[in-house]
């Protein structure tokens, strides 16, 4: 028998998402000792938890740590897209409490919830191994399940939560399939590894097909957790089936992990460019086809947002097809722009739904005079979401769509310019209408609760700032590229 | 080495895999489903315990192992998971079949 | 002054200033009236509002004081404020420009700018929203700057989309009026032609990002004949894709048909945005790049006959209009037009020219029509009007000014303007070849003379409406009687705004001048001296024509507007029925929009419902209908997505391993 | 193309094939006499459709899916004991401590049950809901 080799640890690499699970398991036991509907603990709990795993977060910026026998790993990809993660959860967190108390939904089960989904995103990006990549993914997967089907009282709500977890899981075994194939073409679930196996297999072999498998295999699992096309079904119905501040948090969070996966695996692939490249620039294509064209035609936010984000994750994947420097750094200023722009978008959207306005485009018509501050935090959002300078939206599509014509993808850059047109036109539709008069009798004014201000404060400050001064986060992301690129790795582990 | 080939082992996980997705395709009640989930995961383990069996060294075969028990687990959540949301189901609207949830479409 | 260089850090004032206002208002603005009371309130922001931009005219005039006391070739400087974006190897900082081409925009906006923003302090005394008026206005003034200033297409871009905004949002500004849904549906269909222009701005800027490697004004107009070479495809689409752009916010055709709709929003802002500046940035974008177009003959010709086409067409469709904002919209289009035709010929600096002195007059005569307006409670009808002069004496005075010097009577600014234009198209290779492109600058002329002579008789000298009454039959005669002028800012900015029409061009800054002041930025580098032909003989043909023009059509409206509008005319009936619908292009322009929108729903449709979701349907159906025959069982929407997502998966891998298996 | 291992190519082929023929074949072969006993789903004569009057046993679920959780890591801790006497000494300690975390993780999920009274058969706030419902018929 061989020897056991204990692994070394490098705790720092693990701090963040082990701060995280530390938080969410406080709040879980805290909660069973708070009164019924006192929740606020459990909020501030959570934010002390998300704020420390961000410090920790931050501090390894510059490393590139391997640990835990290969198994986690940080790097400045990981710390961009974790933090993203971090603050979208923070955001969600912060403005959650307001809307389940409107709603009746004073489940004290939605904080650990939030708080392990957001531990199993950050694991999905903080690892190379694939099968830790997928028990995040199911970290993250069954929270979202469970969130989705929060409003127990609601069929809309555990409809959505049924079709979620059905796709979802039928997705997972997908995933877990290619990830099975992968083990059996190499002896490992380290994407790292991948292209060596490729590079090494033989021509018409068994391990070559079996490669080929498994990543069209994973691709399936990964596509449907980003909604691409055609694995997006899922998402119109679920965003609008679950509870708004559910459909904020997975609609941020959910897009950045599995596009942090997507990043890895497919650079990971490169030597794999043939087979991929085909693959993704046709789910590119029909996602934001798809995504921008079904948005155009719908009647309700919710589903119009749904929609946009399959378009959005076509943009995305237009970055990734292209496989350049520029492209990449897009699709991380992107995945940071997009999460700061969804949560504040649906996050209106739930002030909507908690005053018991209906999230419909009709409803929302003349939200300025009711709400000014809250029409004016949503047209901003809608115009970073439409791509309009000077908003961070625009920055992300620029990189996008620059990096494509870099990649050569010129049909690709074509169709993302002028889907982007037409996502404006909804978009712009929907900001139009924000600043028209209602069409019946103007619901009572509602004021916006100071958390949820705090948060459009910061969605605004982010998307305005990032629109007018690109370039620390676009050096930043090009400088994670490079060095992933560059696959410089200081293995800490004990064998 | 056995004497059944690796390539019978992933033949029949492929099959239980396709018969698990087709299950999905045509089954109606979401536990019937779930069920055929449930195949395809195990289709899954079936196929990491045979390439386990003909990894060169320990460390792959160990971990070939240790992924079965991996999925043995989530799988096991998701049931927990999947049951709870039927349950709710359930209670709300007092029958599970699939096709009548259909509220959500557009 | 000692000053060897340009203080280009006034440029971050210039821009501050305004921007500075725009915030100041959008923060306290509503606090201020509310906590200070409607009067003091309304005052503050109407002087803060007022003050910055003035404040940025002293500059502007200061930078121009300094740059006469330089040699030429010292006149031309940029400012970096940051290093913005580095693509690549190429880096696009955020720069402005600062030469006699932007001073001259700056002074013209500023100035213009601020006499408006004065203007509109009376004639929006009463709205109930100031501060946010005050807010888009000034934050106008910004992008506009932004714009004059840009150093590259990025910067200038930037102002490009930031004026279309102002201009949106200032279109649908009165959007709680009853008539809300005409004034959004404005502002949209503003909105939505400008993006068709601006797609050619996008496309251009990528071309020569990607051609030239950077986006500077300074370094694409020196590169550009060794660049793209002259005459060569790729030089002729570049152009025609800035024109494109220059068509869409300059309302020519084939884009025109927002700008008449523009007249919605409150008058200054149509005298500002619609009138006097914004629209102008095409013109300005052509002369800033004019090397751009020179190396493209083509471009040049569509240049200058969309403009000699757009001007005519223009002028004849402010023949049939009967709301005065709308002859003034109509009007504005026409004179643009002149402004593309002198670009066209190569007479860049002449364009530039015309577009300060219309600045002047445009913006005095919508001021005017403003003034007519606030007396006559907002309704614009000129069939509805008449005798006015006794009630609005100065308004009548000015806009008499107005009319002679768009008409181009000396020695009013319009005079010298037009007939520089008219002298460079006279002049041109390019006529030689199309002759007709000076007769329809002179027809123009006639015509222009002959609609506002039309509309200032009919509002101010001709039988009041009480007579006229008989011929629109059953309307509702005007419930109140008009108004007095009550708003001294209104009569003083109308007076100050006359003087200069009457003076600019022959004695402050006089023809010569602005020739000499413009000559570094706006002479042909490429074009030679065989297009720009002058010759004495021709100078005397061109200005005894263009003023026979003038008085031709001078005369013939007094001579039939004397008594008032004929009926067959107020009743739109015929020619003028014609001409008040624009000889149909805006109906057909609608109807296209209608129709692509139609079909492009329809499409759309067909695709999502038909196709898409067909194709889950026809996959539901079969599964349903095989799952009907064997067990009695109906689809579910659950078990069409998990198919769609198996086909998927099959179709990538059966593409996987067509691509990747080797 | 190598022989040997065209089934890992040909797989998912047999996806739609055995959909067809498991769907196509039954109804080919298959008398096609549906009763409602038949159609539905479970043959054995739980109803999941209509009769909406009947009750639910869901303490069942809850109990199964409380069962599911603590049955399956016994396969985590199974491998644990097997080894945790034949390590080295100085792997011991880790490993200890790694179970130990698990351990503590598993209680902290008990001791959440415990105070949700999911282990409690008689959910009071239910039963009170079922008592008056009763009354109400």
């Amino acid at each position: 028998m061989e020897a056991l080799n204990i692994p070394q640890v490098e705790w720092s690499a693990l701090l963040p998402v082990l701060t995280v699970v530390g938080a969410a398991l406080l709040v879980l036991i805290l909660e069973l000792f708070l009164p019924r509907g006192q929740h606020t603990p459990l909020m501030l709990v959570g934010l002390l938890g998300l704020g420390l795993a961000g410090y920790f977060q931050l501090a390894l910026w510059g490393a590139s740590l391997v640990t835990w026998a290969e198994t986690a790993l940080s790097d400045n990809i990981a710390v961009l897209l974790n933090l993203a993660i971090l603050v979208s959860s923070g955001l969600v967190l912060l403005f959650a409490d307001d809307y389940l108390r409107a709603r009746n939904m004073r489940y004290g089960e939605f904080y650990p919830l939030l708080l392990f989904a957001t531990a199993g995103a950050m694991l999905m990006i903080s690892s190379t191994n694939l099968m830790v990549v997928f028990l995040g993914l199911e970290v993250l997967s069954l929270s979202l399940y469970v969130l989705t089907g929060l409003a127990r009282a609601e069929v809309r709500s555990e409809e959505a939560a049924l079709k979620y977890f059905l796709l979802g899981a039928f997705a997972s075994a997908f995933f877990l399939y290619g990830i099975a194939l992968l083990y059996g073409a190499q002896g490992s679930v380290d994407m790292r590894v991948i292209s060596a196996s490729w590079v090494a297999s033989m021509p018409g072999k068994m391990t070559n097909a079996l490669l080929v498998a498994s990543l069209a295999l994973m691709l399936v699992g990964l596509g449907f957790k980003a909604a691409l096309a055609p694995f997006h079904m899922w998402t119109p119905d679920v965003y609008q089936g679950a509870p708004t501040v559910a459909t904020a948090y997975m609609a941020a969070v959910s897009k950045v992990a599995a596009f942090g996966v997507l990043l890895r695996l497919l650079s990971a692939a490169m030597p794999m460019l043939d087979l991929w490249s085909p693959i993704m620039w046709a789910i590119a294509l029909l996602s934001m086809l798809v995504g921008n064209l079904v948005a155009l035609i719908q009647r309700d936010a919710k589903r119009m947002l749904a929609y946009s984000s399959v378009g959005h994750a076509g943009y995305l994947a237009v970055g990734l097809v292209s496989m350049n420097m520029t492209s990449l750094t897009g699709v991380l200023f992107y995945l940071v722009a997009y999460a700061l722009m969804t949560v504040g978008a649906f996050g209106v959207l739930s002030l909507m739904a908690r005053a018991g306005d209906a999230t419909t485009v009709d409803a929302l018509r003349g939200l300025a005079r009711r709400q000014p501050f809250a029409a004016f935090a949503m047209a901003i959002l809608m115009l970073s979401l439409a791509g309009i300078p000077p908003t961070a939206g625009f920055w992300g599509k620029w990189y996008l769509f620059l990096g494509a014509l870099e990649g050569g993808q010129t049909l690709l850059a074509i169709v993302l310019a002028l889907t982007s047109v037409v996502g404006a036109a909804y978009y712009l539709r929907l900001t139009f209408s924000l600043y028209a008069d209602a069409l019946e009798a103007p619901a009572a004014r509602w004021s916006v609760p100071a958390p949820m201000v705090v948060c459009l404060l910061i969605c605004l400050i982010g998307l305005i700032g990032l629109g007018i001064a690109p370039r620390p986060l676009a050096e930043s992301s090009r400088q994670a590229v490079e060095r992933m690129a560059n696959g410089e790795w200081q293995v800490v582990s004990g064998e | 080495m056995t004497a059944v080939p690796a390539s019978a082992y992933l033949t029949l996980a492929a099959f239980l895999f396709a018969i698990g997705a087709a299950g999905v395709l045509i089954k109606r009640n979401p536990i019937v489903i779930f069920m055929c989930i449930e195949l395809m995961l195990n289709a899954v383990n079936l196929t990491f315990l045979t390439f386990a069996l003909h990894q060169p060294n320990l460390q792959a075969q160990v971990a070939g192992h240790v992924f079965v028990l991996f999925v043995i687990g989530v799988a096991a959540a998701e049931v927990a998971v999947g049951l709870g949301i039927i349950v709710v189901i359930f209670r709300l609207r007092e029958t599970i079949d699939v096709d009548s949830v259909s509220l959500l479409r557009e | 002054m000692e000053t060897h260089r340009l203080p280009t850090e006034l440029v971050i004032f210039i821009l501050g200033l305004p921007f500075a206002g725009c915030l100041f208002h959008a923060l306290f603005g509503g606090w201020l009236v509310r906590v200070l009371g409607e009067r003091a309130g309304k005052w503050l922001v109407g002087a803060v509002g007022t003050g910055v931009v003035f404040a940025a005219l002293w500059l502007s005039i200061v930078l121009l004081q300094t740059m006469l006391n330089l040699p030429e070739e010292a006149r031309r400087a940029n400012h970096t404020l940051a290093d913005w974006l580095a693509i690549g190897s190429v880096h696009v900082p955020f720069e402005f420009i600062i030469d006699p081409l932007s001073v001259l925009m700056c002074l013209v906006v500023t100035g213009i700018g601020g006499l408006i923003h004065l203007y509109a302090t009376g004639y929006m005394a009463e709205d109930t929203d100031y501060p946010r008026f005050f807010t888009y206005f000034n934050l106008f003034i910004f992008f506009m700057l932004t714009l004059v200033l840009a150093g590259n297409f990025l910067v200038m871009f930037i102002g490009w989309e930031g004026v279309g905004l102002c201009s949106y949002l200032l279109i649908g500004y009165f959007y709680r009026n009853a008539d809300w849904k005409y004034n959004t549906d404005s502002a949209n269909k503003a909105f939505i032609v400008n993006r068709i222009g601006d797609l050619g701005f996008l496309l251009a800027m990528f071309i020569i990002l990607v051609i030239f490697g950077s986006l500077s004004f300074e370094e694409v107009n020196k590169r550009a004949a060794e660049v793209l070479g002259v005459g060569t495809g790729i030089a002729t689409a570049v152009a025609l894709l800035l024109f494109l752009a220059a068509t869409g916010k300059s309302a020519q055709l084939p884009l025109y048909f927002w700008l008449p709709d523009a007249m919605a929003g409150p008058t200054p802002v149509s005298a500002l945005i619609h009138a006097a500046t914004m629209v102008t940035a095409g013109v300005y974008l052509l002369t800033r790049v004019h090397p751009l177009f020179e190396i493209a003959p083509a471009a040049m010709v569509v240049v200058a006959v969309v403009g000699a086409f757009t001007a005519i067409f223009a002028a004849s469709i402010a023949l049939g209009q009967t709301d005065i904002k709308r002859v003034l919209a109509f009007s504005t289009v026409s004179q643009l037009g002149y402004m593309f035709l002198a670009c066209g010929v190569g007479a860049f600096w002449v364009g530039m020219f015309h577009v300060a002195t219309h600045a002047f007059f445009k913006a005095l005569l919508f001021l005017g029509a403003g003034s007519v307006l606030i007396a006559l409670h907002h309704r614009g009808d000129i069939r509805q009007m008449g005798g006015l002069r006794r009630y609005l004496p100065i308004t009548a005075a000015t806009m008499v000014v107005g009319l002679l010097a768009i008409s181009g009577f000396p020695p009013f600014s319009g005079y010298w303007s037009k007939e520089a234009i008219l002298l460079s198209a006279y002049g041109s290779r390019l006529t030689e070849w199309i002759p007709l492109l000076f007769w329809i600058g002179i027809a123009t002329a006639l015509l222009t003379a002959f609609y506002m002579t039309r509309l200032t008789w009919l509002v101010f000298f001709a039988p009041s409406f009480a007579s006229a009454s008989t011929h629109t039959g059953g309307e509702t005669p005007p419930g109140h009687a008009p108004g007095r002028e009550r708003y001294w800012v209104v009569l003083g900015v109308l007076i100050v705004l006359a003087i200069g029409s009457t003076l600019f061009g022959w004695v402050l800054p006089s023809e010569t001048d602005i020739h000499e002041f413009l000559k570094p930025v706006a002479t042909p580098v490429h074009l030679g001296s065989e297009m720009l032909g002058e010759s004495e003989a021709g100078k005397v043909l061109v200005t005894g024509a263009a003023l026979l023009a003038a008085l031709l059509g001078l005369g013939l409206g007094i001579a039939r507007y004397r008594v008032g509008m004929p009926p067959r005319e107020t009743q739109l009936q015929g020619l003028w029925g014609v001409l008040h619908r624009q000889w149909g292009y805006d109906g057909a322009m609608r109807w296209l929009g209608v129709q692509l929108g139609g079909a492009f729903a329809w499409v759309i449709g067909v695709l999502i419902e038909g196709l898409i979701d067909g194709l889950v349907d026809l996959v539901g159906v079969l599964t349903r209908e095989l799952g009907n025959l064997v067990r009695g069982l109906q689809s579910g929407y659950v078990r069409s997505y998990a198919l769609m997502m198996m086909l998927g998966a099959l179709i990538m891998l059966i593409v996987a391993f067509i691509y990747g298996w080797r | 193309m190598p022989a040997e291992y065209v089934p890992i190519l040909i797989l998912f082929g047999l996806a739609a094939v055995i959909t067809a023929v498991m769907v196509g074949g039954s109804w080919l072969l298959g008398p096609r006499r549906p009763t409602p006993a038949k159609t539905a789903p479970y043959e054995c004569g739980i109803t999941p459709v209509g009769s909406a009057r009947e009750r639910f046993p869901v303490h069942f679920y809850l109990t199964a899916m409380l069962f599911i959780i603590f049955d399956v890591e016994i396969a985590f801790l199974y491998p644990f004991f097997v080894m945790v006497r034949d390590l080295p000494t100085e792997a011991r300690g880790f490993v200890i401590g790694v179970a130990t975390a698990f351990a503590t993780l598993l209680i902290i999920t008990f001791l959440y049950e415990l105070k949700k009274g999911a282990l409690e058969w008689e959910d009071p706030v239910e039963h009170r809901r079922l008592k008056a419902e009763l009354k109400n018929q």
